[in-house]
């Protein structure tokens, strides 16, 4: 039976879903959009900070869980990203849409999906993480109902990841019948530690490499990506980026890293094909795009890509790198889709390159900090992706997987172009045609406050990571 | 006993075949329910009551229910159907059709190399399940309840239609 | 008591996972795409319940319920979403939702 | 500390000097010439209070400042100076506040974050110039990359985009790779000795098996030749130089190149003895077909600043001559010519930019006989155009001199190879002389003479090579140490065999690979065993 | 106080003048400049004669003087010091070129008094002088090629002195060029003399190097062979004398001082200050020899066709510095030396004899214009004359006779000399005064075809009466056996070179070859006088005849030289250039660019937008991963 003792290592996820019940019996009583922002950013907050009374250690809570501080790290991270992107949603919704309280309530239900999936250690809690994170995207993605791209990035989000969530269910069960256990740990216990597994298990891993994959947006799962990023409202597009990826590649670490299923050969192979294709295809499909939200998402597709190289290197390192990646691609991304929501008006988002051309001269600080941005995810010193890429290439090096590490470089290469394009767009003259009146959503609070906040963590991780790197040591010696 | 696992599944097999090629949307759905069904007698064999009753009345009770709700509301009539000829040509089934053989023979390969070891399957009743569903799996259950929570909320959020708002001047002209 | 052959049970969730994924590849009606999409959930779920009748436990069934949890959710979200793309393009074909490319 | 601050005071400068422009364009042009001049007094004073160091047996390193950075990763924040960074120090300086004294008026819009870029750009060099970290060396190879592009892309001439584009693509992709070296080279370091830091000194004893040395090194040469401009990693550099604005232009070619060369001796000679003695034959070929490709190339171009910038790549092939003929007189010949070329191109570049702020255009084809108008002018470009055809009396020509010299002594074929590089270099530089200033008048312009802070400016360069032409031996005996060191360590080199135990340590193979994931999967399996309670 | 200290004042002086000239000379007035560079040349004169009574009265230890002004460098032992050596041999080439720069420096006053750039014009002036006095006086090679390459810089300023016209841009453009060539190869002997001795130390090399290299080492020849490169660059013989005609584009006195009197004979100093090297190659030492005696009947050759005074002068030139080559060559050093300063006076007496006729026919150069000026110009026809007879050896009465004679006897008579050598001499002993004479007979007697309402100055008369009259006098320094043997130029500059070995046979012939020599100049006098006063109908149809034609175009374009070059060198090299304008490097990487934004049009040719399609490419990850995970 579950005893409550355990249930104070699952706070934040408990706190999470009790705010999105209590949001809920809010509107019911009453409709406040603000009350219901508000009461969010204190949930996110709340769940962060509650994360200090969970004690140190790895502990499992009823086999469907275990918190140990890889979990927690990811807990407090995604937490934070949820607290940003409830910042960042407020401004933006009263702009664009009627009804708002859903929407938060919808949020803090996916938070919660990609918190439980952090700290799932089985798969069960896995798929139902898995699919409280989809089923609320569905409606996430599809919120601004009254705008065509918006229903329909929503339907395509959901056919594509019910088939993907199909295969990845189809996988498992073929994984349950191999072993006969559905927690991590049995499955690794019930494998030759050789790498020598039998057919019908390493089909269902192939299988649970295309749901995983899915949601990971990798190639040749990554189709999605764009349109989706696109079609969503940019807190969403945002939250897609971030929350969700970096849930997934969290289980990603916890299953194959606890299973031991990249002993096998072949698995491994697969994922270096599958890296090797994300970082070139994910940057090359950037390079002429004119639409920013598009271009995100094709970088996103590379910089997953990169956090394979870590991931393919299996060592204590590359799990630092990844999780160290993995923090400065979340302040990155929640940046560039902050500033995307900072400029865009009532009648529609800041979609397109050219909207940003000449930003430099009439809002300098906005444009230095996108620039910052741009310049981190293209992996240049004095920002943070730069020691994010360093290290990555230190994981890859050190085991000498000289195929990923040299595509990384090339694809970082390639991926220069845009973002060099997005930042020349910036500097360049100013548009003179420029007839658009609406005001720009942004304003100093919180869009500037946050923007800023991010830029700062984005200098300082790229200049001084000393602590963030000391806690990633921490807890990736944790989860040894 | 295993030869109605073996009737069974191909009346699965067929039914679902026709709910993937028909034209009306109706009668796939008739199809579909007698795919599950068959799916449900299979449960039945194979010692699994709960869930051959839950596919019952779940699946083909509430489910495809809200489908025939939905069918009935986008009003599909004889006119979709003749759209549907337009839409299914034959070669649209060549790819698709190829792909999923080709799945189908690795799949196949694999189950070929693996054979369990035979013995005789206990049920597993309602009991049983239930004993796992609250004891292991409470944090499941719950995690499912939120999933739900999720469906209706966006349900209901999407499904919302908006109240139609006239521009004022359009008003008084209605008015006049 | 009874014997299914475990692997003739894959097979058969196998086939029928397959059949949906023929569906949802060819139909352009979103209807019936969420129908093969039922489909192939339900073949997981069959693969599971095979298995966990295989090893005797009740998880393989959880996991059923499970997925039918989730299949109720899908459902009850996706006909939304068709309801609305319904509104904004009357029609339900899925060669009309192009706004959204490269 | 007295490095940190020479960092700090441009980085600081640069900072309020965009601050200010908005307010008082003068005071923030002021501001950043004076954060440039103070540096520059600095490190002349220092200079002198070292200069009786500098002796054959002395110590090589004058100052050195090292604190913990990331510790985590072995990574410290390592600054340190020797009469070569010294000297280099020093003319980036000079050579920053001449461009800012020439691009005066030059910047019209935004001239605070131009200052701004200029100033980091100069700080991200000097920091080139003296870290002795490899990460923090290339962090500061790096950080100089962003300023040079927005100076290029945003203040460039008509086609800057492209340019900066081509610039920032080729730097930073070749960058990588040497990144990838620097961290291969800790590994096995840190494998041989358990101790991994990124540190020079430590570093500097790492011993390689010919092969894996061979790669390493490819890794960084590759970054230092596309900065260099060796042929055939040069193409970026024609349009970079070209499409820059003067100041641009001047750190770009003066300066930057430098830190590539800076970088190979730095770096690749010391770190990589025996492959770079392997390597030499192929990086003075390279360099004498830059030498004269680059010559034959800048004979064809009529665009002004593109010609300069072949002429530029044609002399970096010197240096790449120089270098890797190991010996003590074609380092000192690389070392002068580093700092006389620095001088000339940026006086080549100046008088570019003075022209094209007269006549709008760099097209030699609609220039001519411009004599007659600015005598002041044509002499002057006449003492720096005969300073890059390596006229005696000029820095260069001690400079081409004892490369040659070294070099004729480690290998006489590539070394007359190198020596056409005389004629070409001729060939090219008149015609900038004669199709601008000579012959006949193609397009009637108005033109004015240079002012008298163009004429400081050009004064103070004149000086310069001049000083360096017919006494060199300061520069020398300020670089001596780090010559003979040099020099003491390309003698000592020992061959490691190649199927040594360093090399399997070295580089895993797949192999090992998978042997690293299992053990990592044991511990994830103990982990779940221990806490996995239900 | 020793007067030796006063040394580096001599090339300093016109150093000084220089900067000062350049830096102010636009505050000085017209004259002014002429005069102060003038007088600053001249103090470098006065105590170069001061240096040079000293020398001779009491000769320092060793015969040499040096003086370190500083250490230029100091690299790993390599120590090369901005550092004069006078001996007797710098001691004449210094003699003759503050002197002689000074008389032109002097004709130019009036020269460039109503020419623009004069102020220009005395600067690069000055610079020469400095540049050429520091070749001179270096007392190591690389000072030497800081001074070669000086000469070089300026001759290129002054050829192109006037700048408007493009082809005095050519002119002054090949000039340096080809000389650079030279001066290139020279550079490599320098470089080697680096390797074997590590020092350039003029004095330390010609010490060591008989010590550490046998005679007919290969080094010895490498080095030798090098150097003879920069020579013949610098002093325009074969291979690389096709610059010299066409630097005649400068004005005239620089013609004089320039490619006439100094810098040109910079080849002859050269290989004169090592010849130890050349004594250790007696391969090369017969190579110039050789290369003398083909370049002076070349040359002498195309002399004869040219209409161009100039071009004649510059003809006469190269074929002159021939006779030094071959004297050179077969070890006869003084007598080249001897011929050297010789031809210094009559040579640039003759440019400036011809500068004055020029200016009075407005610019005219061609020879078949003029005529008739004798009467006109009464003292410019004098000099002119005593110039060509100088030229032409007149026996007896002119300079030129005795130090070509010397020459002439040498080639016979030297152990390295031969018979074919004192042949080439011989025809271009007649050659020249053919042709010189010829010039005289044309441009001076005759009819007058203009009216020339100019007078020459008083200026431009002194310089050209002094060096007249040294043209005259100055054999006399220097007679041969038959003449009493009073030889006080030999004996003072012998203290540096080896005396020349003769064939105990030959030494008997000395008289014939003399009286051989004088009686063909006088006939070469006669048959200009027969053809080209007399009967010049029979050239003229000897012209319009087909071989006649061919011939004068190939003499008259210096033997082709110039097409050869063209074709084989320059326009492959500007066909390179434009072709290969726009880098073919960077095509190669717009191609990698361009794959790249290939494959992003592929790519986004998936990205279609249609859901079922998007479903398709997962399904098709699916079979990839299992296809990989199953079978690989």
């Amino acid at each position: 039976m579950i005893s409550l003792a355990g249930l104070n290592l699952i706070l934040p996820q408990l706190i999470i879903a009790l705010a999105a019940v209590l949001v809920m019996l809010f509107i019911a009583v009453k409709r406040s959009h603000k009350f219901s922002f508000i009461f969010t950013l204190f949930a996110f907050a709340a769940a962060a900070i509650s994360v200090l009374y969970i004690p140190r250690g790895s502990f499992g809570v009823s086999s469907l869980f275990v918190v140990d501080g890889f979990g927690k790290f990811f807990t407090v991270l995604i937490a934070c990203a949820g607290f940003v992107i409830t910042l960042m949603s407020y401004h933006y919704l009263n702009a664009r849409e009627k009804r708002n309280e859903e929407y938060y309530i919808l949020l803090l239900l996916s938070s919660l999906g990609a918190l439980t999936m952090v700290i799932s250690d089985h798969f069960v809690s896995f798929f139902l993480s898995l699919e409280v994170l989809s089923v609320s995207l569905y409606a996430l993605i599809g919120y601004l109902k009254e705008e065509p791209a918006g229903i329909e990035s929503g339907i395509k989000y959901l056919v594509l990841a019910a088939v993907s969530s199909s295969f990845l269910l189809f996988g498992i069960s073929l994984i349950y019948m191999q072993t006969g256990h559905l927690d991590l740990s049995g499955i690794a216990a019930g494998l030759s530690p050789s790498g020598e597994f039998s057919g019908v298990f390493i089909a269902g891993l192939a299988m649970v490499i295309v749901g995983i994959g899915f949601k990971m947006a990798l190639v040749p799962f990554h189709l999605w990506t764009p349109d989706i990023y696109a079609g969503a409202s940019a807190p969403v597009s945002a939250f897609v980026a971030t929350v969700s990826k970096g849930a997934v590649f969290a289980f990603l670490l916890r299953l194959f890293y606890s299973t031991g299923g990249l002993e096998n050969k072949n698995v491994w192979t697969a994922f270096t094909i599958i890296a090797v294709a994300s970082m070139l295809f994910g940057n090359w499909l950037a390079l002429r795009q004119q639409n920013i939200k598009r271009l995100l998402a094709y970088s996103s597709i590379g910089h997953l890509g990169y956090l394979m190289v870590a991931f393919l290197a299996i060592t204590d390192r590359g799990m630092q790198a990844a999780t160290f990646y993995l923090v400065v691609y979340f302040i990155g991304m929640l940046a560039a889709f902050g500033t995307v929501i900072y400029m865009s008006n009532k009648k529609g988002e800041a979609l397109y390159i050219d909207d940003y051309r000449g930003l430099f001269w009439k809002k300098p600080w906005l444009a230095a900090i996108f620039t910052t941005v741009m310049l981190s995810l293209a992996g240049i010193p004095l920002t943070a992706g730069f020691l994010g890429k360093l290290y990555l290439l230190t994981a890859g090096t050190e085991v000498g997987i000289w195929l990923l590490v040299i595509v990384l470089v090339v694809s970082s290469g390639i991926g220069l172009f845009y973002y060099l394009r997005v930042v020349a767009v910036m500097f360049a003259g100013k548009n003179e045609n420029e007839a658009s009146s609406e005001p720009v959503i942004g304003k100093i609070f919180p869009h500037g406050l946050v923007l800023t906040l991010l830029f700062l963590l984005l200098l300082w991780f790229g200049v001084y990571p000393s602590s963030l790197l000391e806690i990633i040591q921490q807890i990736a010696s944790v989860i040894r | 006993m295993q030869i109605i696992f073996y009737i069974a599944a191909l009346v699965a097999i067929v039914s679902t075949a026709m709910v993937i090629t028909r034209k009306n949307a109706v009668h796939a759905l008739l199809y579909l329910i007698v795919s599950l069904l068959a799916v449900s007698v299979i449960f039945f064999v194979m010692g699994t009551p709960f869930v051959a009753a839950l596919e019952v009345i779940v699946y083909a009770g509430a489910i495809m229910i809200l489908i025939i709700f939905a069918i009935m509301m986008l009003n599909l009539g004889q006119a979709s159907e003749k759209r549907e000829k337009e839409w299914l040509k034959p070669r649209t089934w060549i790819g698709p059709g190829i792909l999923a053989a080709i799945l189908l023979a690795e799949l196949i390969y694999t189950l070929n190399s693996f054979s369990p070891p035979a013995h005789e399957q206990a049920i597993i009743d309602a009991k049983d399940v239930g004993m796992s569903l609250f004891s292991t799996y409470a944090l499941g259950v719950e995690l499912a309840a939120m999933m739900l929570m999720a469906g209706i909320v966006g349900a209901y959020h999407i499904g919302h239609e908006k109240q139609k708002e006239y521009h004022r001047y359009l008003q008084k002209e209605e008015e006049l | 008591m009874i014997y299914v052959p475990a692997n003739m049970g894959l097979l058969l969730a196998a086939i029928l996972f397959l059949l949906g994924l023929i569906g949802v590849l060819t139909r352009r009606n979103v209807l019936f795409i969420l129908m093969s999409l039922e489909i192939m959930l339900n073949a997981a779920g069959l693969a599971f319940v095979v298995a966990g009748a295989h090893w005797m436990q009740a998880d393989g069934q959880v996991m059923f319920i499970f997925i039918l949890t989730m299949a109720a959710a899908e459902v009850s979200v996706g006909l939304a979403l068709i309801l609305q793309m319904h509104r904004h393009h009357k029609t339900v074909d899925t060669n009309v939702l192009n706004l959204l490319k490269d | 500390m007295t490095l940190v601050y020479i960092i700090l005071i441009l980085m600081l400068g640069g900072l309020i000097s965009w601050i200010i422009a908005g307010k008082n364009s003068l005071l923030a042009k002021g501001i950043a010439l004076l954060a440039v001049l103070a540096d520059l007094v600095i490190i002349i004073g220092f200079w002198i209070s070292v200069y009786d160091k500098f002796d054959l047996g002395s110590q090589q390193w004058l100052i050195d400042y090292r604190v913990e950075w990331m510790p985590q990763l072995g990574i410290s924040f390592h600054l340190a100076m020797d009469g070569l960074s010294l000297l280099m120090t020093a003319l980036a300086l000079f050579l920053g506040a001449v461009s800012l004294i020439v691009s005066w008026n030059e910047i019209g819009k935004n001239l605070g974050f131009y200052l701004f870029n200029v100033l980091w750009l100069i700080a991200g060099i000097i920091g080139v110039f003296l870290s002795l970290d490899l990460i923090l060396f290339y962090f500061f190879w790096e950080v100089m990359l962003v300023p040079m592009y927005f100076i290029l892309a945003i203040w460039g001439h008509e086609n800057r985009r492209y340019a900066g584009m081509k610039f920032f693509l080729f730097t930073q992709l070749s960058g990588l790779l040497m990144l990838i070296a620097i961290i291969a080279l800790y590994f096995i370091h840190g494998k041989n000795s358990s101790q991994y830091t990124f540190d020079y000194f430590a570093l500097i004893g790492t011993s390689l098996s010919a092969k894996t040395g061979l790669w390493l090194m490819c890794g960084f040469m590759i970054a230092f030749l596309v900065k260099l401009g060796i042929v055939p990693f040069h193409s970026w550099l024609p349009d970079a130089y070209t499409q820059s604005p003067t100041g641009g232009s001047i750190l770009l070619a003066a300066l930057m190149s430098k830190t590539a060369a800076y970088g190979m001796l730095r770096f690749v000679v010391p770190l990589f003895p025996e492959a770079s003695k392997t390597f030499a034959p192929v990086v003075i070929t390279l360099g004498i077909v830059s030498i004269l490709y680059g010559a034959k190339l800048a004979y064809a171009q009529t665009d002004l600043k593109r010609m300069i910038a072949f002429s530029s790549m044609s002399h970096m092939g010197f240096i790449m001559v120089g270098i890797f003929s190991f010996q003590a007189l074609s380092y000192q010949g690389t070392i002068i010519e580093m700092i006389a070329h620095g001088i000339s191109i940026t006086a080549l570049f100046t008088v570019a930019g003075v022209i094209h702020a007269r006549i709008q255009t760099r097209d030699m084809d609609q220039m001519g006989r411009f004599w007659e108008q600015v005598p002041k002018m044509g002499a002057i470009t006449m003492i720096f155009v005969l300073a890059t055809l390596g006229l005696p009396g000029l820095g260069n020509f001690i400079a081409e001199f004892l490369i040659l010299t070294g070099a004729f002594k480690s290998n006489v074929t590539l070394t007359v190879l190198a020596a056409l590089g005389l004629i070409a270099s001729m060939i090219y530089a008149l015609v900038i002389l004669q199709k601008i200033f000579h012959g006949e008048r193609r397009k009637e312009w108005k033109l004015t003479d240079l002012t008298p802070r163009e004429v400081l400016a050009m004064g103070c360069l004149i000086v310069a090579i001049v000083w360096i032409g017919i006494y060199p031996q300061p520069v020398i005996k300020t670089a001596q140490p780090t010559v003979n060191s040099l020099e003491q360590n390309s003698n000592n080199t020992t061959f490691v065999n190649d199927t040594g135990p360093t090399n399997k340590t070295a580089l895993k193979n797949g192999d090992e690979n998978m042997t690293m994931a299992r053990k990592t999967s044991t511990f994830f399996l103990s982990l779940n065993k221990k806490g996995g309670g239900k | 106080m020793d007067v030796f200290q006063l040394l580096w004042l001599i090339p300093a002086l016109p150093f000084f003048s220089f900067l000062i000239l350049s830096l102010s000379g636009s505050k000085f007035s017209r004259t002014g400049v002429g005069v102060f560079a003038t007088i600053s040349v001249g103090i470098s004169a006065l105590i170069t004669l001061i240096i040079g009574i000293q020398f001779l009265s009491s000769p320092p230890a060793g015969h040499f003087y040096e003086q370190t002004l500083w250490v230029w460098f100091d690299v790993a032992g390599f120590k090369p010091s901005i550092a004069f050596y006078l001996d007797p041999l710098s001691l004449v080439f210094t003699f003759v070129v503050t002197f002689v720069s000074f008389l032109i420096h002097w004709y130019s006053i009036g020269f460039m008094k109503t020419e623009e750039g004069h102020v220009r014009f005395f600067a690069y002036m000055n610079l020469f002088v400095f540049s050429m006095l520091m070749l001179v006086l270096a007392n190591n090679l690389l000072l030497l090629y800081l001074g070669w390459e000086g000469v070089g810089l300026c001759s290129f300023l002054l050829i192109g002195f006037w700048y408007k016209d493009p082809y005095n841009c050519y002119a002054a453009r090949k000039a340096f060029i080809v000389t650079r060539i030279g001066d290139t190869a020279m550079m490599v002997g320098l470089l080697m003399l680096v390797k074997n001795f590590n020092t350039l130390d003029i004095a330390s090399i010609l010490t060591t190097a008989p010590q550490t290299w046998s005679p007919g080492a290969s080094q010895a020849f490498w080095v030798t062979i090098l150097l003879l490169g920069g020579a013949v660059g610098k002093s325009a013989q074969l291979p690389l004398q096709t610059w010299l005609p066409d630097a005649m584009a400068g004005p005239s006195p620089v013609s004089a001082l320039i490619h006439a009197a100094t810098m040109v004979t910079a080849g002859v100093y050269l290989i004169a200050r090592t010849h130890v090297l050349y004594e250790l190659a007696p391969a090369v030492q017969t190579l110039v020899a050789i290369v003398g005696a083909a370049t002076l009947l070349i040359a002498g050759f195309s002399a004869i066709v040219q209409r161009d005074i100039k071009r004649v002068l510059a003809y006469s030139t190269i074929s002159q510095i021939g006779y030094m080559f071959l004297a050179l060559g077969v070890g006869a050093w003084s007598a080249a030396v001897f011929h050297f300063m010789i031809h210094a006076f009559f040579k640039s007496l003759l440019f400036l004899s011809a500068g004055v006729v020029i200016i009075a026919m407005h610019h005219e150069h061609d020879i078949f214009k003029m005529g008739g000026l004798r009467k006109k110009m009464p003292v410019v026809f004098w000099t002119f004359l005593f110039g060509a007879g100088a030229l032409a050896a007149i026996p007896l009465i002119t300079a030129g006779f005795y130090s070509k004679d010397e020459i002439l006897f040498f080639a016979m008579a030297s152990t390295k000399g031969s018979t074919w050598l004192w042949l080439a001499g011989f025809v271009g002993a007649f050659i020249t005064s053919v042709y010189t004479f010829r010039m005289v007979f044309v441009a001076f007697f005759g009819e007058q075809k203009h009216d020339i309402p100019y007078k020459p100055g008083i200026s431009f008369k002194i310089p050209l009466i002094i060096l007249g009259i040294l043209s005259l006098i100055a054999g006399f320094i220097e007679l041969p056996h038959t003449f009493g043997h009073f030889t006080p130029f030999s004996d003072f500059i012998n203290t540096v070179f080896p005396a020349v070995q003769l064939i105990p046979e030959k030494e008997g012939m000395e008289l014939t070859l003399q009286i051989s020599t004088a009686v063909l100049a006088l006939f070469g006098v006669f048959l200009a006088w027969q053809l080209y006063m007399k009967r010049p109908q029979m050239v003229t149809r000897f012209k319009e005849t087909g071989f006649g034609k061919r011939l004068n175009d190939f003499l008259f374009s210096g033997w082709k030289f110039d097409w050869l070059y063209d074709t084989f060198f320059v326009k492959p090299f500007v066909w390179l250039s434009k072709i290969d304008k726009s880098d073919f490097v960077d095509r190669i990487y717009g191609g990698v660019a361009n794959l790249n934004l290939y494959f992003n049009k592929l790519l986004s040719a998936t990205q279609n937008g249609n859901v079922r399609s998007y479903v398709l490419g997962v399904a098709l990850g699916a079979v990839i991963a299992l296809t990989i995970i199953l079978f690989l």
